[in-house]
């Protein structure tokens, strides 16, 4: 039972994460029809707001004691974070909240970024072939992730919760059962409640503001809002501009979690394309909905029990569903019919 | 237009025509083994070529640049320039600093991606275009064994970098790949006492294994040792390559009545699943009646960095840290340092300590010859390299020396300074017979 | 004789019904118009007819075939063709590619699988496409990629394709719509020349001009159900047609 | 197309490619390219691309799987060795149909679907298979370590006295690495090439163009788009496994690596980067990619020094730092410019710049171009 509850938990986390990669990329897809291989790159951008923030907040005077030397007989440097310096108390609260905290950063860097890219790119390739999509924003990723890699470098950079909800919580010993056996982080739970909270901002978003209904009535049929004499193409911009926040951002939160690299935003590029696609191109809900529904039989693929009858079940689990997905419901979850068909 | 003809533009492609292998004075069209006098891409001008191969893009690729970092400075070494590192402390003084056999020494570069396939392709390119007379380098066991065994093919030294299977000297040894590194059996051997004394001899043990051959290796010397002293396995479970989110793996550990964690992870993979554990809260709990402590059997200075403070008083194996104070050590610590301004990391000291293995091999043979040098390695003891007396075993080409155990530094000084060394193993504690690994090495091949 | 004949189909979609117990029948050699105003139901009919749609009740038969449940494939194989309402055409192909294409696939079947046969040596499908294009006015365009051409020329195009497969039984959804006078009179004629050929063709249209001037018989779909049925001038002068198009303007 | 093809142009085009692709050793020396291993690559790359751009340049269907067959054709190769010997023959006939029955199935089942939902279960055949290729099936493929022809291998028919020399594969004594391998793989992509050239001009390959351009026409055509689609998928998945068998042929290691989705996009951005629909293209594209991986992640900062020696030292500092984030451990970085900059520039790829040019040497030379559509570039 709790070994159930506790792959649920995971499930629902993993789900969470997954869920709001898709939520961008198939915000992209239903509005711009554009296929972004860079979404990934978005996702990892994000991871390295943090790290920056975290960076600059760590920035150091650096004296040298020339009485000691290193090892290798230079004199020793000693270094002092200006934060602390300067601010004192204050600054080391900063430090210890810079992942929560740098999502101040991240919003208005990722907006802007996500600005340049779609007036600057991705607009220019709305009437071409996916194909041609897929070769340039996958170029685009290649390109954003070496130069993030030639500026950290490509070892993970570790990035902490803060110390509040560094630990993790017995959940199980709340609910009336014996302590110790349901127990789960902090930070996991912050991250779960975030995803629900961005997400559900999305759909509110969408659903309540007539901006929202308008790119709501483009994703239908772009081409009749277009004949209204509504600038849609300028909504778009900022749809665009809105999936990047909202991959950036999962990015931020998900650092203390994984520790970033240059590389994270493709090993999760691949993960993210099956599951918008079980969902349905261009459904928000249907995204969501596969984010979850694949995180959670991950996590239950991976139980002991369930990979001892079938060995290696964990790894495939995804794609399997994915395949029997596709078979039985032509356009995923929720999709509608002649999206990204042809 | 001028798009395309920019890369292509015709001066810089002559030059590029001419990269590398300003050594080879020979045209590259129509060389062939048999063709080449007495053993393939025997060196014929002034300079002798030397391959590196090392990680330059995917997850590695800063342990790779660490390799080329020590590469680069093996060969000035080598050459006469700098402070000389550990030539002045090896206990061979056949090198002079004047080249090797009177050659100055050249090197390629390559990139291995950390994929057999393009290890191979560049090693290729290494031996057919440039005419590498040795190969070095690698930072994982699957790339090592494939380029050992195309090495081995082709007719040319491997030298490997940093590889850790077993198999690499073991099922998969050959005659022409030698390895200084050390394996998951050594490792085994010489954690298995430091947790006996840390943790006791009643202990379960709770393996997450990186399924694929490494992994597996490392979890079945670890099982072995730790068995050997009492503890119990629990349960071994295999975990998917680059799984990024590990907790589905780490949630069944809470309840499984296991008091020890051993991830048998390396890289990314171990930085992701250390640091996930650590959230669980695994080693704050009680279990048994013990504190639940977690292992890393085989740990390295940039993993550490990866997991940030997670490794705190973790323990696990290393080959070599920059903190030991040995003349070798040090002497390699200043060159090394002075240099790049930091300290190098074990798999940098590998590579280093290969290239000049090798070239004083080369140097006591009086040639290049391939299957000179390996008899001239084959047995070969040493001192003065930072681990203390070695042999290069002849049975299997695996170098044995002290192996250290390391624990993470509670109070780290710099973001280099992560690990502490607790013991270093004798090597008369991690020998093993040269059979127990199976294998076969087979003949030399010199390509001719 | 009767080459097509159908039998009390019924198509709802939801709760609307598009096709009320439609019976209908078309005789050899003739063209049937259909008409009918806006949501009538004469696309539905059209549709049910070439395996686009399964009717929900009753029959569609072709000679002694029954069209019910055959893939449009299929259909077109037993010599049924159909000209759309936007041309549907090969666009990214030339003109004499779309032609040989249509062309093939009537002497070779749904499927043939020849790698390695050489297009260019099959003089007998070259020259009959060509032909075709000859015969729609379009031969001189023949290397033409068929997207760039004009609306009217695209129709023609189509008419080809589906001419060179020499149907028994040729369907036209309204095939001047979004014409200009000139290319409708072009179109008309061009009709008009093919109709000595023995191809029964089913025309849907809009415009009474174009029907009135090419239909042996009209039926008229009004809500589902045929309301009239006759010669053109018969059913010019029936009241309860003027009445379904409420004056219409084309009268 | 078919008014302006003949098949004298065609021999006289084929004839002129093979020429081009068996003198590469002399021509491609002087960029550096002119080594074995590399033109091998750039024909088994090429042929891979080639067999790629038959399913996706004809009938628009983009399949992010084809590492799988590539895959399988290795796996098939290699045991070919280790069962019946080192002949490269019955490896290349094994691999064709073990990838073919591979694509088969992946393709009767994919097909089912179009567009994105095609690409999607292509890719999850093709990961199911790598990963569990890398973990459970180690039995089969030696998982990580990669699968080799082994001594102790019966090898029906070389295999008793065969305790001496390299286990490489040997065409009846030639030995298939360096050289040799080399010119079996270039006439192996010639027949690839000529195969490919006849699918393009056959009725099979107009309705597959057919096919990408409009399946609804298509079937009121009284075609049947399925068997077309799964035809062509079969074919390309074959062009992969025989790929694949000569990656092993040249050098007798299957890794499992070889099916990963990198390396199923690394064929698709070859195609798109040369241009997909036209003969050439994908060779081209093939074999610059390659070039890049192997070339330019060579450059270190001693190459550079040595090609910039000629600029003076206060801009050569500068100028060697800029190249260097290009070259080396940079030279990813070179490919997503390069992809970027194609695909702006050039959307047809590769191939449109190449028909530009000839345009624009036509109009220099003063022959007016009467004013048509394009035709497919080859």
């Amino acid at each position: 039972m709790d070994v159930i509850i506790l792959q649920l938990l995971n499930g629902l986390d993993k789900g969470g994460a997954y869920a709001l990669i898709a939520l961008g990329l198939t915000l992209i897809f239903g509005t711009l029809g554009v296929v972004n291989f860079a979404h990934g790159a978005l996702f990892m951008l994000g991871a390295f707001c943090a790290v920056t923030f975290n960076k600059l907040l760590s920035l150091e005077i650096v004296t040298t004691d020339p009485t000691k030397t290193t090892a290798w007989g230079t004199p020793l440097e000693i270094r002092t974070p200006y934060i602390e310096a300067y601010l004192g108390d204050f600054g080391n609260w900063v430090l210890n909240y810079s992942v929560p905290v740098s999502i101040l950063l991240a919003i208005p860097v990722m907006l802007l970024f996500g600005f340049i890219m779609e007036r600057g790119l991705i607009k220019h390739f709305y009437n071409r072939a996916h194909a041609d999509q897929i070769l340039v924003t996958f170029g685009l990723a290649i390109v954003l992730q070496e130069i993030i890699k030639s500026i950290f470098g490509a070892n993970p950079i570790p990035q902490t919760a803060p110390d509040a909800v560094r630990g993790a919580a017995d959940i199980g010993a709340a609910l009336g059962m014996d302590p110790g056996v349901i127990v789960y982080p902090y930070w996991r739970m912050v991250y779960l409640a975030f995803a629900g909270a961005i997400i559900a901002a999305v759909f509110a978003f969408l659903q309540f503001t007539t901006f929202g209904m308008v790119v709501r009535a483009g994703m239908a049929d772009r081409h009749t809002v277009g004949l209204l004499g509504i600038n849609i193409e300028r909504r778009f911009t900022i749809v665009f501009a809105i999936a990047a926040v909202v991959a950036g951002l999962a990015g931020v939160m998900y650092t203390p979690i994984l520790p970033p690299d240059y590389h994270m935003g493709m090993d999760f590029l691949v993960l993210s394309f099956v599951v918008v696609v079980v969902g349905g191109m261009g459904s928000l809900p249907g995204a969501v909905a596969a984010g979850f529904l694949l995180g959670i039989l991950q996590s239950f693929a991976s139980m002991n029990e369930i990979k001892a009858i079938l060995p290696g079940i964990d790894q495939i689990i995804i794609y399997l569903v994915a395949v029997v997905i596709l078979l039985v419901r032509p356009r995923g979850l929720l999709g509608r019919k002649g999206v990204m068909e042809n | 237009m001028s798009l395309i003809r920019k890369p292509l533009n015709r001066r810089s492609i002559l030059r590029a025509g001419a990269l590398g292998g300003a050594a080879l004075a020979t045209p590259t069209i129509f060389t062939s083994r048999a063709w080449s006098a007495g053993y393939l891409n025997e060196p014929t001008g002034a300079e002798v070529v030397l391959g590196f191969n090392v990680p330059q893009t995917g997850a590695y690729a800063d342990e790779g640049a660490d390799e080329l970092r020590a590469y680069q400075l093996a060969v000035k070494h080598l050459n006469g320039e700098g402070d000389g590192g550990l030539l002045n402390t090896f206990s061979s003084k056949e090198l002079q600093g004047n080249g090797v056999n009177g050659k100055k020494v050249a090197f390629v570069t390559g990139d291995t991606q950390t994929k057999s396939d393009a290890a191979r392709a560049s090693a290729k390119r290494m031996i057919e275009k440039d005419g590498a007379i040795m190969i070095t380098g690698g930072s994982s066991s699957g790339v090592a064994i494939a380029v050992q065994s195309l090495c081995q093919e082709a007719g040319v030294i491997f030298m490997a970098g940093l590889t850790h299977s077993n198999d690499t000297t073991g099922k998969d040894k050959r005659k022409n790949g030698f390895r200084h590194f050390f394996n998951t059996e050594m490792s085994g051997a010489a954690l298995a006492p430091v947790l006996k004394n840390n943790y006791g001899t009643d202990r379960k043990a709770y393996h997450l294994t990186a399924d694929y051959t490494w992994g597996w290796s490392q979890e079945e010397s670890i099982k072995k040792y730790t068995e050997g002293m009492g503890w119990e396995t629990t349960a071994a479970v295999r975990t998917p390559l680059g799984a990024g989110d590990f907790s589905q793996y780490i949630t069944p550990v809470l309840n499984s009545g296991a008091d020890v964690l051993v991830l048998n992870h390396y890289g990314k993979d171990m930085v992701n699943s250390l640091t996930q554990a650590v959230q669980f809260g695994l080693r704050d709990k009680q279990v048994n009646g013990k504190d639940f402590v977690i292992v890393v059997p085989l740990y390295s200075r940039l993993m550490a960095q990866g997991a940030g403070e997670n490794v705190k008083g973790i323990f696990g194996s290393t080959n070599w840290h920059w903190s030991l104070q040995d003349e070798g050590s040090k002497a390699f610590v200043k060159s090394f340092g002075q240099e790049y301004g930091f300290p190098p990391s074990q798999a940098a000291h590998t590579c280093y300590v290969q290239t000049l293995l090798y070239a004083d091999a080369a140097q006591r043979a009086g040639t290049f010859d391939p299957c000179a040098i390996a008899a001239a390695l084959e047995g070969f003891e040493f001192d003065g390299m930072g681990n203390g007396p070695t042999l290069y075993r002849a049975e299997d080409h695996q170098c044995f020396k002290d192996v250290l155990v390391v624990k993470g530094k509670e109070n780290p000084s710099s973001q280099f300074d992560l690990l502490e060394v607790v013991e270093i193993t004798p090597r008369s504690q991690v020998e093993y017979p040269a059979d127990l690994l199976g294998g076969e090495l087979g003949a030399c091949n010199n390509g001719a | 004789m009767e080459i097509l004949r159908v039998e009390g189909v019924n198509k709802s979609f939801g709760g609307l019904r598009a096709l009320n117990n439609v019976n209908f029948s078309v005789e050899q050699g003739t063209v049937h118009a259909i008409i009918g105003p806006n949501g009538a139901g004469k696309s539905t009919f059209l549709n049910c007819m070439i395996g686009r749609l399964i009717p929900d009740t009753g029959t569609v038969k072709f000679g002694n075939i029954s069209l019910t449940g055959m893939k449009p494939y299929e259909i077109n194989q037993v010599g049924v063709s159909r000209v759309f309402q936007t041309p549907e055409i090969f666009a990214e192909l030339t003109l004499l590619e779309n032609v040989i294409i249509p062309t093939m696939a009537k002497r070779d079947g749904q499927f043939s699988l020849r790698p390695f046969k050489r297009l260019d040596a099959d003089r007998e499908i070259l020259d009959k496409a060509l032909h075709m294009l000859e015969d729609v006015g379009l031969a001189e365009k023949k290397d033409v990629i068929s997207g760039s051409l004009s609306r009217g020329d695209k129709r023609r195009l189509e008419l080809a394709m589906c001419l060179s497969q020499d149907p028994k039984l040729l369907l036209l959804d309204e095939p001047t719509a979004g014409m200009s006078r000139a290319d409708t009179n072009n179109t008309i004629d061009l009709l008009k020349r093919i109709a000595g050929r023995g191809i029964t063709k089913v025309v849907i249209e809009h415009d009474m001009h174009v029907v009135f001037s090419l239909a042996d018989k009209v039926t008229v779909l009004a809500q589902g159900t045929i309301i009239a049925e006759g010669k053109p001038e018969e059913i010019k002068g029936d009241p309860r047609v003027q009445e379904a198009y409420l004056g219409g303007a084309h009268l | 197309m078919s008014t302006r093809t003949s098949p004298a142009r065609d021999y006289i085009f084929f004839a002129i490619f093979s020429v081009a692709v068996l003198t590469m050793p002399i021509w491609l020396e002087p960029i550096g390219a002119g080594y074995p291993d590399l033109l091998q690559k750039f024909a088994i790359f090429g042929l891979f691309a080639t067999g790629f751009n038959i399913l996706f340049g004809l009938t628009g269907y983009l399949s992010f799987g084809h590492a799988a067959f590539l895959g399988v054709g290795s796996y098939t190769a290699v045991w070919t060795f280790k069962l019946l010997g080192m002949n490269p023959i019955p490896a290349v006939i094994m691999a064709i149909i073990a990838s073919g029955i591979f694509a088969l199935a992946i393709g009767y089942v994919s097909l089912r679907r179009s567009g994105i939902y095609f690409s999607i279960l292509t890719l999850a055949f093709a990961q199911m298979s790598y990963n569990l290729a890398y973990s459970v099936l180690t039995p089969i493929t030696n998982g990580e370590t990669g699968l080799r022809v082994l001594r102790s291998d019966p090898r029906l028919f070389d295999g008793n006295g065969g305790q001496e020399g390299p286990l490489i594969a040997n065409l009846f004594g030639v030995e298939m690495t360096g050289w040799g391998g080399f010119y079996f793989c270039a006439i192996i992509l010639l027949i690839g090439f000529f195969i490919a050239q006849r699918i393009f001009r056959s009725p099979f390959g107009i309705m597959l163009r057919a096919v990408k351009t409009n399946q609804n026409r298509m079937t009121y055509t009284g075609l049947n788009p399925r068997p077309y689609t799964l035809a062509a998928f079969v074919i390309s998945g074959m062009y992969a496994g025989l790929a694949g068998a000569l990656m092993c042929i040249t050098d007798p290691l299957a890794g499992a690596e070889r099916m990963q989705w990198t390396a199923s996009g690394e064929v698709v951005l070859m195609t798109i980067l040369g241009g997909a629909g036209t003969l050439l293209g994908p060779i081209f594209g093939a074999a610059l990619i390659k070039y890049f991986e192997n070339i330019f992640s060579a450059f270190n900062e001693q190459t550079l020094h040595e090609i910039f020696s000629f600029l003076p030292d206060f801009i050569e500092g500068p100028v060697i730092s800029v190249a260097g984030l290009f070259v080396g451990e940079g030279w990813h970085l070179t490919l997503g410019v390069l992809f970027m900059l194609i695909v702006i520039f050039l959307p047809g790829g590769l191939m449109e710049g190449v028909s530009r040019i000839g345009k624009l040497f036509k109009r220099s030379s003063g022959k007016s171009e009467p004013n048509r559509a394009t035709a497919p570039a080859e």
